[in-house]
């Protein structure tokens, strides 16, 4: 048998595959098709303060082997979450993971205490700090040190339960931002965002996505992906879940490798909403096939050149 | 809702870069609702192409479904190269229908484009219920049409360049069959097509004040309503809040089908 | 008759269309493939002031619409350049750059003095500053505005050759890197260079490339090169040159859009040597097709959505 | 060196995912030197498979070009479902060739796994030319085998398993046949095969101080000099620089034929 779980702080994942903000609704939608239980955990899209309709149309294109999106962070807000979505996630036997987008400090702080005032169900927070900061002149908060570690200690005074920080790799230097983050107190690092990009129609002339700048995801960033991680494992000391361009379980595999103690699976769930439940099964495949009896073995294991 | 991998059983060129294929797949086929819903194709196995093809039913016999695509770029280049015997992953059935109703007398139905499959499976599903209605497909030439031009039997082909059926949109001749038939009411239209041709359609049918829907194409992302990227505007003044919010709506969720008055194309 | 010509300062191009530095040699290898006389022109590979023999393999692998690579700036070195290379290209009919890398202020002058003092048959100079920076600690040159800013300012002091600064997107702005290169005295912005990956195998649980950490390149990279220079495009005054995932007229074109008088296609040549001159070809096709009577009415215009 | 595309007029599996491709590429095919050379395939239209794939040739038939290969990974699936009258584009004649001299008598030839192409084609040159030579070809089990075992005629296959042929690696028979026939002289070894084996071959090639070629492999971006992915190390005290430097040499122009001698595997 092997032991496919890990554990992030006191939180148990059954596996290390959950599935990534925004790209898995708010995790009822397919419910139809997909058994979610069978998932390490779901992080749920980002949610603001208020209702967000989002940017206009169009909103994504495809790119060679990946997504560009701009979706402007359209949401129900805080208010509906607990009240639509809470209730259906307390029937559900995996991680429910909240991601939380802020265009101020204050704004972060006040979806997470209303959320902790009310429910008890949820394992965590994930923490998307790439939105811009409204009071800083739109910096955003996740390219400045300063501003992720008040952040983090911020909403760290606020609750016990699971705090990650998810990071974009649109920096210079993630490992600062990553090394603020563990100050500040996250007890997990996310990594990465999509990469920012761009995509003009020659034959129109105008942009392929309404905003302009957009987000790139896919399996084009994964090697971007795994190169933040590795960068961040060097750097902290707390675990850090690995996502971009995740696919398959050997793409699960390389994000262990490289330093992540779970995943998340985003823009494949598109393709394949069940893409996760089939990379658990291949994971276990792997791990038969390579004797190893616990994935955890995995975590930051590249083996020296011979 | 179902992910089902189906078998090709035909696929070939009905006309000119317009595709017919038809596919056995039993548990979707059952879900089916009608008219108006659409599936989404996994064209590739390769991540060269990375998201999934929506297309409108065109019609259900059994457990085969089909579909009646244009060739337009990569994606439907790889489905047109697909051979009987061979097999694709379909989701679906996906997406909301047309709806009908015993006091709509005498609906003209249009399409065009990409937006032939839906109004033609209407159409079929029409005569086996008997319902006298019109039936008018636009294209740009001849070629494109794979109907007959039959104004006896109330189906009207309109080409750009007149090699067919009447000369010019599909508007001219909608509006001389609102005019023919003043007295009769037509109880609904129902579209689809290219962007362009449901404004004017809209136009029309506003000024006529006759109810009409629509069938909507938008950009999708995944088909289920979990990306949010097919959302299309709504009019400030629609009653009702989608799944999604007031001022848009997920096509693949919400729709595609809307009435004409509730949206902003 | 279309006109493909752009220029940059006073150097003419017959076309917009370079090869980018390491991805065509010294241009002297596909002579037997490519007429490279047809070229906009040829950004001959990085030299260094002495020879380096470059990292050990493995040194690329490829990824999903992508390569990674981590060459080590394996080159013959300043004086075997002069005296085998700059022969070679006086008999050539289009415009050479020369590619310089240094790991140091001084090794960057020290070449361009060389090269300087000797011919005067180059068009001008790319500088490589995604190199890090022995002096400094191994900080990269590029991704510092004040070592881009001396550096372009020193070696604008010993040239009146073209002199483009090459930029790397792993920074968290560009922008102000660009502002430097411009202050500096910089005729050109080149952007980008690759993107930081990583790949590893799940197989064996080894770097898929020697040195672990390696450039990303190729169409996956394309919306970020786009993104970069639509972001330059608004910074600075100069022309930019665009770099990344060029594979087609219609690629080309994309960058233009966003702001790029020439671009440099890369990758793409590994797999196909003679495509810069199909994209050419395609290039006036193109231009008939959409009525464009000079490539030059492409660069930056964008249309603003209807 | 040439582009060339090239017309397939053969492609079959002849052993347990090992397959046999013939193309029309008379350009490239007029242009080839000999046995080591190589040429560059583009498996795929696309850019899911963004480079080239490098494969040995295998024989030239005036304009035809044969290469032997096995199935790996994606590339060579995608070649191996390639059909005659199927086209491919092909960069060749590219690399060096293995060294013959009339002193050489008796040579040895040894290939195993994706290194038996070169190997097969000096052996029917050899042939030809009526050169007496011995032939050995590795593998894991009969099935991965086209050949047939004929000792008689000095050919000699070898299995891991002992399903057919010698048991063992190439190596021991190697052994057997300098020890066999000690007093000839054995001018020479042709290798060319997977790395271990490779490593084999030289230890024992430099206990019997028997000169050795061996054809190398290396992951190649281009297969023509401009990305220096391909480097091999040399030895310290190889003599002369190559194109490249001291240290490293490019196995794509410099190679991929070399002295065993010369490098460090
Ligand atoms: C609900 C719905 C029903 C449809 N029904 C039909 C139909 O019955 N017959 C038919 O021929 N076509 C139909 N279409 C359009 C069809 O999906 C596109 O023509 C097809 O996706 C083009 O793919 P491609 O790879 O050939 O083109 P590409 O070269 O990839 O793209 C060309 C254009 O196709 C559109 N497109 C590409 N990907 C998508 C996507 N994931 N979602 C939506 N649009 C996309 C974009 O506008 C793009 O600019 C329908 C679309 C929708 C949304
Ligand atoms: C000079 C030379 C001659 C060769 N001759 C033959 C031959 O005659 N018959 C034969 O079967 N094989 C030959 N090979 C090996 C052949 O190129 C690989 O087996 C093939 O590229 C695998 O491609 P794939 O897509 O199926 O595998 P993938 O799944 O893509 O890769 C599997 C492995 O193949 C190798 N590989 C992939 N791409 C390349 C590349 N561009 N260059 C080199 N290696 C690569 C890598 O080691 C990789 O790990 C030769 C290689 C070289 C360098
Ligand atoms: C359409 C789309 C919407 C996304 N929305 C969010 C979001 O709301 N919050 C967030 O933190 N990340 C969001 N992401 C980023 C993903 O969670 C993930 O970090 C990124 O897509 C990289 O993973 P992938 O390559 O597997 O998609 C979104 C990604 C996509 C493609
Ligand atoms: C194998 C390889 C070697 C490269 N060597 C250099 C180099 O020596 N100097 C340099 O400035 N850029 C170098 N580059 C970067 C390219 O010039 C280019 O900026 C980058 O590859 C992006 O373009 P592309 O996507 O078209 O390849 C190299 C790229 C590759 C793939
Ligand atoms: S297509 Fe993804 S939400 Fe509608
Ligand atoms: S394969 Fe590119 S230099 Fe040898």
């Amino acid at each position: 048998m092997v032991d496919l779980s890990v554990k992030i702080k006191n939180v148990e994942f059954a596996n290390p595959v959950l599935v990534a903000s925004g790209t898995f609704g708010y995790g009822n939608e397919v419910s139809e098709l997909v058994d979610v239980n069978r998932l390490g955990g779901i992080v749920t899209k980002s949610i603001t303060l208020h209702p967000r309709e989002g940017s206009p149309p169009p909103r994504m294109v495809e790119t060679p082997s990946g997504l560009l999106n701009s979706i402007g962070l359209a949401n129900i807000g805080v208010e509906r979450y607990i009240s639509e979505m809470l209730p259906y996630y307390e029937d559900l036997d995996t991680n429910i993971i909240m991601n939380i987008a802020g265009s101020s400090l204050k704004e972060y702080i006040t979806i997470l205490e209303r959320v902790e005032g009310t429910s008890n169900y949820l394992s965590g927070y994930e923490i998307n700090i790439s939105c811009p900061n409204v009071e800083k002149g739109g910096l955003e908060f996740g390219v400045d040190c300063d501003l992720t570690l008040a952040l983090t200690k911020e909403l760290r005074k606020r609750t016990d339960k699971l705090l990650i920080m998810k990071l974009s790799p649109n920096v210079t230097d993630i490992a600062s931002i990553a090394k603020a983050a563990e100050l500040g107190g996250a007890d997990a690092i996310s990594a990465i965002n999509t990469v920012v990009g761009m995509s003009i129609n020659p034959q129109t002339r105008k942009q392929n996505i309404f905003t302009g700048f957009s987000g790139l995801s896919g399996p084009a960033i994964r090697p971007v992906g795994v190169a933040n991680v590795y960068i961040i494992f060097d750097a902290v000391d707390i675990p850090i879940i690995g996502i971009g361009g995740i696919t398959s379980a050997d793409d699960v595999v390389e994000y262990l490798l490289a330093g992540a103690t779970a995943v998340q699976v985003g823009t494949a769930n598109y393709r394949e909403p069940g893409i996760s439940i089939r990379i658990i099964k291949q994971l276990i495949e792997y791990c038969e096939k390579h004797n190893v009896t616990t994935i955890r073995e995995l975590v930051g294991a590249i083996r020296d050149e011979d | 809702m179902k992910i089902e991998v189906a078998s090709i059983s035909g696929n070939k060129e009905i006309a000119k870069g317009i595709w017919k294929m038809d596919f056995d797949c039993p548990n979707i086929a059952n879900n089916v609702l009608g008219p108006g819903q659409f599936i989404n194709i996994k064209v590739d196995p390769s991540w060269e192409i990375p998201l999934r093809r929506p297309m409108s039913i065109a019609g259900v016999k059994g457990e085969k479904i089909t579909i009646i695509y244009k060739l337009f770029g990569r994606g439907t280049k790889i489905l047109s190269e697909l051979r009987p015997g061979q097999s694709i992953n379909i989701l679906g059935p996906l997406g909301n229908i047309f709806t009908t109703s015993d006091k709509d007398s005498f609906p003209i139905l249009v399409g065009g484009g990409v937006g032939i499959a839906p109004i033609l499976w209407m159409h079929n599903e029409l005569n086996i219920k008997s319902v006298s209605h019109i039936l008018i497909i636009g294209a740009t030439t001849a070629e494109e049409h794979f109907l007959q031009h039959n104004p006896d039997k109330n189906i009207f082909l309109t080409t750009d360049d007149g090699s067919i059926g009447e000369l010019g949109t599909v508007v001219p001749t909608m509006e001389s069959k609102f005019k023919e038939v003043s007295s009769r009411s037509f109880g609904i239209i129902y579209a689809c097509g290219p962007t362009p041709m449901l404004k004017a359609i809209h136009q029309i049918t506003t000024k006529y004040k006759i109810y009409c829907q629509m069938a909507l194409e938008s950009y999708m992302g995944c088909g289920i309503g979990i990306c949010q990227s097919c959302v299309i505007e709504r009019k400030n003044d629609s009653p009702e809040e989608d799944s999604y919010g007031k001022r848009f709506s997920l096509v693949c969720s919400d729709g595609p089908v809307y009435s004409a008055d509730t949206i902003i194309l």
